[in-house]
């Protein structure tokens, strides 16, 4: 008989967390031999992702997992899925209404880690940094003053590091003041390397701290700072990522990255087979079912925890993307 | 008798490309065990084709006038969030204009269309009054048209999320049907045939044609090419304002992102389906046809599973083939 | 002279343009039922008075008036509206439509339902093919597309569209420029027609016989300024030339000194790939000496010559040239055996149009020997460049502001005589040329002959294809003449005459 | 003295771009209480400048000679990834080719150059013998080229991560500097002579005008407009590839995403710098100038901190209005 079929719709292959992810599923999928499992890119667009939605359905796939980017439309889109006979995992993506996981009981799962932890982590790395560091105010206006640095403008994941970063610095009691707007950088190294520049032109004694909603750009923060003379002689401005890829890590190490939120990609394409794997074998989903470290099962939201990495936990960074183990 | 053979020679034409066609076709049944040969694989080709015919009829105006627009995509963006701001459910939460009633259908689409053929206007102004370059124009209206969503979307309180809570009724448009057949494919099919009627029956049509063919015969015979100039931009405003429409019906959602690079796809469709870069070259059936083949690339390499990655090689690999055949048969001819 | 009968009067009318002042105060008067002649060097101004008078330039100074009216004609519409139509010198058509869109392209026949016009096809066609028939145009189908014209058809066409205007002034620029003899008299039958209907023609033309034949008036610029307006009848050609040049000129050619030597270009077997094109052409060609070939429209004479020169692909045949066995593959090939080709399209096949004099009158030298132009050390010698090219625009009398002028701002006439030097300074030993003197004025044309004359005394050959009879007879050593593909025979041109060119030239039609 | 009339326009052509540019400066400076005329400013805008002058000196081949190459963003994308990979630490933990020694930073720059060279060949060969319109032929090439990057950068061990560990030695390429002048900045002008040179003082910069000029014309003067069309795709792909090793080289990484949309801004700074979209008018001054005038807004309105959205709106606006004034002084003159 053939094997049940998996359609894998991921957001954007370009992101890095979203290609590390989705190589690792295939790994594991293609080492573990039980389903038929083939992806498609929505190049972070809904149009597209509806298109490869159809697509899919049409091809009567058994199994949609769906890094769903129609943030709004979230209830539609599940329950046309299966409405087409299918079972569904929403990866890293925000939550269905209650409504619909109950009136699909057992055939619709969420994967996810929150991501507004990212932001939370950034937020209260920053706040440690800024209240154990009389200094931090350079310009000593008494508030901290930010760039942040956006990927696309209407990308949940910015939306949320954006706000719940800035959210976990006015919680510790910290005034903050943004400098430079809504700077978007499209998620890109070079784009924010360039951006910064110019705002350090401009506000070099001002800028307090940088926080950046992936570590490419973080990276090009600190490019740009190195650029005009930071970290070199102890002038130091924290700079905040997500994501922890390996070049962030790298930073992290040599120290010119406070922190950076890793959300484990290996955990979700872990999480996400493990969740195909009880479905198709009709056990039932429970944190001791699933049983990955740091991943725990409320209903049918499977949650992976995001961990922030510093210079002190920087082992617990480490992952193999080649791992078939789930 | 000659106009018998230019026919034959057109017709020729045409089929090489459909030959084409109907190989992608054969070779993606073949792999997909024949799976591919469905009506609802078809009706899905046509529903994703639907929006981007409207893109690339509005953008094949500009063209067969001998100009270039790169607004389209940023305009369908636009009409897609401002349409779906105006198509919301009242109890949603974050409602983008909370005062506002439940409007009828046609409203979004109405304000869709008239905002784009305003912002056609304004490029067709630029183009033919400015005399900025197209190109040059069209790229300013587009980074001005994204500027403008991204600003809008911003507003609290929807703060740039994608819009949520849309009407069903709205929605219905774009994923509703008669008699099996969605609407959007209806819309794109009516508004095809109008074009073509408009092109070849009725004397503007002709007037774009000569004014692409050769603007200063054009201009010494009277036309008034700056008028021309401005209508075909505002054509290919009003549909790309109607896309954006449908798109935003279609997903349920909408976001500043919306369209992104359609502007590339219609230009390449247009022209595989037979239109001149250079203006006065073209027509409807080719550029259906070239969005259609388009998408059938697109629907079947996804369909039988080849990775994105290796798609965007495929698909390079294949227009280029395409073309590189298609352009052949005029050697027979001369 | 009376005020009776005019329908469009230009007074004072001043224009410029960079650099140069094209037209000073000039003023023409044109009245009902004559042909109204208006004559000039190259760059007199005519063209750019007449544009003036369509709407397309705007004159600095200056007041038009139309049956008496004074008008500003902000475009060519306007003028079309008052009652005023133009043949183009340097027009091209739409070559992406058909004939008939051609000739009613901007009012197209319609029919009317509420404020949709739909287009009349049926109406178009029969109107086309009714004005070409009232014109005696036969041969053309009101299908077919405009892109597979000869040059020739696309000027029959423009006088068609000209005249379908029922315009009361109709401008007629270098309307036979690109005609032959048989077609010219088609036009001047329109026109007598015409006349005898009360329209005003303004004729321009280099051809003085023309003039003399169809004139009743005749105005004459030179260097953008009135020389006058007389009565045809009390002038002849060689006042013409005189008021026109501003000094004698007595001969029309310049004396021949010949010594014919061997034969030197043979051309064995000649067929086109193109089956409808020309089969089997054999001729030669010897050194010092001038190979005219004349023929009608469609006879393939410039197929003929741009398969020699390689631009278009051969089924069989072979070329020798001084004995030995050449393949011409490409224009390299071509312009590396020392052969050089004026091409009959000017503005498609020749100028650079955005391009500066010099660089389009060096281009073809650099192909054939990069290093001409080089200094030392490998870089152009831009001094060398610029001297040889003001050599050739002072041998040419070329009128241009500068030698950094695009070559799209000189007059017509003056292109050509660009084109002509950019062949001379590849000192080929075969010059072909294809209506060499098309648009060029009489003192440009007796410049031209003088080249040629020199060149073939240099003992170099010389092959034109020309449809000026007067032409081919006077500069010619034997004539060639061709119809529909095929040779048909060779005359000496001591002793041919109008009367054989034109029997050959139409033996092979029914 | 005409010679003089006609110079004096050229050079107040070029000077309306100037002066649009001064007056952007002084307006920024104005905004930023003067903080914006500053060495450090100056030497940022050059800085970020050079990667783009030398894309859009690629694109001018292109453009002078006639054609249109869509293919540059990409180009560059992929040089910049396999510099990058063949310019890792040994002890980087992911290392692209793990076996690779050390390699001087010549062969990265070597094997970019080369590989733009060959791409560009391929994009020449596809328009000029296959006869493909230029505007697929380098759209289908764009598409292979960024999926043949996804598929490289998409290796075991690195899986599509941003690469890292660059050797130190390429870094300072991107950037270190010699009396204070950036390497990147050195080479970016020096190209722009170079290719200036070229332009004008060797046959066959000329022939590429004339082959943009009119391409019939160009053949029937014995010029192998092939070769030419073959030789200008030939040399944009160096540059690309070279802008591609140096964007690796400056930011210290390399994602697949590199140089989106590099091509677009490329064709925009040279038609801002005079360049005809038909070709064969244009030159290295205008497009150097175009160039800096795009970074000057870019880095500009970041410098006063407008928002992103904001900026997209005023970029636009400027670049409408400055090719809008820009155009009109042909009026005056005519
Ligand atoms: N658009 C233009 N820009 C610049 N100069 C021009 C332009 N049009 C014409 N001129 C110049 O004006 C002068 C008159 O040109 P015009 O075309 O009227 O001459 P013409 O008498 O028609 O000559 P020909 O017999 O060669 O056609 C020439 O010196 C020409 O270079
Ligand atoms: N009857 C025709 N129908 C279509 N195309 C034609 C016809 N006659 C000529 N042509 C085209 O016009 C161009 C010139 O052709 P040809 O050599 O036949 O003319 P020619 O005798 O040299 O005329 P001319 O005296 O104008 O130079 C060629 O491109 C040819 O294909
Ligand atoms: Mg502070
Ligand atoms: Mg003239």
């Amino acid at each position: 008989a053939a094997k049940p079929s998996v359609g894998v719709l991921w957001y954007s292959f370009s992101d890095t967390f979203i290609a590390t992810a989705r190589q690792c599923l295939l790994n594991i999928a293609k080492a573990d031999g039980t389903f038929d499992l083939q992806d498609a890119d929505s190049m972070g667009d809904v149009p597209t992702q509806t298109n490869n939605l159809n697509n899919m359905l049409t091809q009567g796939r058994d199994y949609i997992v769906i890094n769903n980017i129609n943030d709004n439309d979230v209830d539609n889109v599940i329950q046309s899925i299966v409405d087409n006979g299918c079972k569904v995992v929403m990866a890293n993506c925000s939550a269905a209404s209650d409504e619909t996981y109950a009136a699909n009981e057992g055939k619709v799962f969420l994967v996810t880690s929150q991501a507004t932890q990212s932001g939370t982590i950034m937020g209260e790395k920053l706040a440690e940094y800024w209240l154990a560091n009389p200094d931090a105010d350079r310009n000593g206006n008494g508030k901290l003053d930010y760039i942040m640095l956006l990927g696309f403008q209407t990308h949940y994941d910015t939306i949320v590091r954006n706000e719940y970063s800035i959210a976990a610095l006015k919680e510790a009691g910290i005034e903050v003041n943004n400098i430079g707007g809504d700077i978007v950088c499209d998620y890109q190294r070079a784009q924010a390397q360039d951006k910064v520049a110019a705002l350090l032109a401009n506000y070099s004694d001002d800028i307090d701290a940088i926080i950046a909603c992936n570590d490419d750009m973080a990276l090009g923060a600190i490019e740009a700072l190195k650029a005009g003379g930071f970290f070199g002689d102890g002038t130091y401005i924290p700079v905040c990522g997500v994501d922890a890829t390996a070049a962030g890590q790298e930073a992290v190490a040599d120290g010119t990255m406070l922190v950076t939120a890793l959300n484990n990609p290996i955990k979700l394409s872990q999480g996400i087979y493990k969740v195909l794997k009880l479905m198709e074998a009709g056990e039932e989903v429970t944190t001791e079912s699933v049983d990955i470290e740091g991943v725990h099962v409320d209903g049918a939201k499977v949650w992976i925890s995001y961990i922030g990495i510093t210079k002190d936990n920087l082992e617990e960074a480490a992952y193999d993307v080649n791992t078939t183990d789930f | 008798m000659k106009s018998k053979t230019f026919d034959t020679k057109k017709f020729l034409m045409n089929n090489v490309l459909y030959v084409i066609m109907i190989v992608i076709i054969i070779t993606i049944a073949f792999i997909s065990k024949g799976r591919f040969l469905s009506m609802r694989v078809m009706r899905d080709i046509l529903n994703q084709s639907s929006v981007r015919v409207l893109v690339a009829l509005g953008c094949m105006f500009v063209i067969l006038s001998g100009q270039a627009d790169l607004s389209g995509g940023r305009m369908v963006g636009l009409a897609a969030v401002v349409s779906g701001t105006l198509a919301q459910q009242q109890t949603y939460a974050i409602k983008f204009w909370p005062g506002l009633p439940e409007l009828p259908v046609i409203v979004p689409v109405l304000v869709s269309i008239l905002l784009g053929v305003a912002v056609g206007l304004c490029n067709g102004w630029i183009v033919a009054k400015l005399r900025v370059p197209a190109f040059l124009a069209t790229l300013g209206v587009q980074m001005i048209l994204f500027g403008a969503n991204s600003l809008y979307i911003n507003k609290a309180p929807n703060n740039s999320q994608p819009l949520g809570g849309i009407l069903q009724s709205f929605k219905n448009l774009g994923s509703g049907n008669v008699a099996g057949i969605n609407y959007i494919i209806i819309i794109a099919v009516v508004s095809a045939v109008l074009v073509h009627i408009l092109l070849t029956k009725i004397t503007m049509g002709k007037q774009i044609y000569a004014v692409g063919g050769n603007p200063e015969a054009a201009k010494v015979s009277g036309i008034n090419v700056f008028k021309i100039t401005l209508i075909t931009y505002a054509i290919a405003g009003a549909f790309y304002g109607l896309a954006g429409c449908l798109e935003c019906a279609r997903t349920g959602s909408a976001t500043s992102n919306y369209g992104l690079s359609y502007e590339l796809d219609a230009i390449a469709s247009c022209i595989v389906g037979g239109c001149s870069a250079g203006g006065g070259v073209g027509g409807v059936p080719g550029v259906f046809l070239g969005v259609v083949i388009f998408n059938v690339i697109n629907y079947g390499l996804t369909f039988i599973g080849l990775s994105s990655y290796w798609q965007y090689v495929v698909k390079g690999l294949i227009i280029i083939a395409a073309i590189a055949i298609d352009v052949r048969k005029y050697d027979r001819k001369s | 002279m009376t005020n009776s009968g005019v329908l469009l009067q230009m007074t004072d009318i001043s224009k410029s343009f960079p650099g140069v002042k094209a037209l000073d105060k000039v003023s023409i008067t044109v009245r009902s039922g004559t042909v109204h002649a208006l004559m000039g060097e190259n760059g007199a101004g005519k063209s750019t008075l007449m544009k003036c008078a369509f709407g397309l330039y705007h004159p600095d100074e200056g007041e038009i008036k139309i049956d008496g009216k004074s008008v500003t004609l902000e475009n060519p519409r306007k003028a079309m509206d008052c009652g005023i139509s133009m043949i183009h010198q340097e027009l091209q058509p739409i070559r992406t439509q058909n004939v008939m869109e051609n000739i009613w392209v901007g009012r197209y026949p319609y029919k009317k339902t509420g404020p949709i016009h739909w287009v009349d096809e049926k109406k178009m066609y029969d109107d086309t093919k009714a004005l070409l028939d009232e014109l005696h145009i036969h041969d053309i189908d009101p299908y077919t597309s405009m892109g597979e014209l000869s040059v020739s058809h696309c000027q029959l066409l423009e006088i068609a569209r000209s005249v379908s205007y029922g315009a009361k002034v109709i401008i007629m620029d270098e309307p036979t420029s690109s005609l032959t003899d048989a077609e010219s008299e088609l036009l001047f039958a329109i026109i007598s027609k015409l006349t005898a209907a009360g329209t005003a023609i303004i004729y321009i033309s280099h051809r003085i016989e023309e003039i003399l034949r169809l004139a009743d008036e005749v105005t004459i610029l030179r260097d953008g300024e009135l020389v006058g307006c007389w009565p045809a009848s009390e002038l002849d050609g060689n006042l013409i030339v005189n008021r026109m040049v501003g000094r004698e000129m007595t001969t029309r050619f310049p004396p021949k000194n010949r010594k014919i030597g061997e034969e030197y270009l043979q051309i064995e077997n000649f067929t086109s790939a193109d089956p409808s094109s020309f089969k089997d052409v054999n001729f030669h060609v010897r050194r010092g000496e001038v190979l005219g070939v004349g023929g009608l429209v469609g006879a393939q004479r410039t197929e003929l010559m741009e398969t020699v020169f390689g631009l278009r692909p051969l089924a069989s045949g072979t070329i020798k040239i001084g004995g030995k066995q050449v393949e011409i593959k490409n224009a390299y090939d071509a312009i590396t055996n020392g052969i050089a080709l004026l091409t009959e399209e000017r503005r498609a096949t020749g100028i650079f149009p955005l391009l500066d004099i010099t660089e389009n009158t060096v281009v073809a030298k650099e192909a054939k020997e990069p290093e001409y132009f080089h200094m030392k050390n490998g870089l152009l010698d831009s001094k060398k460049r610029n001297n040889e090219t003001q050599d050739y625009v002072e041998k040419l009398s070329v009128k241009t502001p500068t030698l950094k002028t695009p070559i799209i701002n000189l007059s017509g006439g003056n292109q050509q005589k660009v084109l002509l030097a950019r062949w001379m300074l590849t000192s080929p030993d075969i010059l072909i040329l294809d209506e060499p003197t098309r648009g060029i004025d009489v003192g440009a044309k007796f410049e031209i002959y003088t080249l040629i004359e020199q060149l073939v005394e240099q003992g170099k050959c010389v092959i034109m294809i020309s449809s000026e009879m007067p032409e081919l007879l006077g500069m010619c050593d034997r004539i060639m003449v061709m119809c529909e593909g095929k040779l048909t025979g060779i005359l000496d041109g001591e002793t041919a005459t109008e009367e054989q060119i034109m029997l050959l030239a139409s033996s092979y039609n029914k």
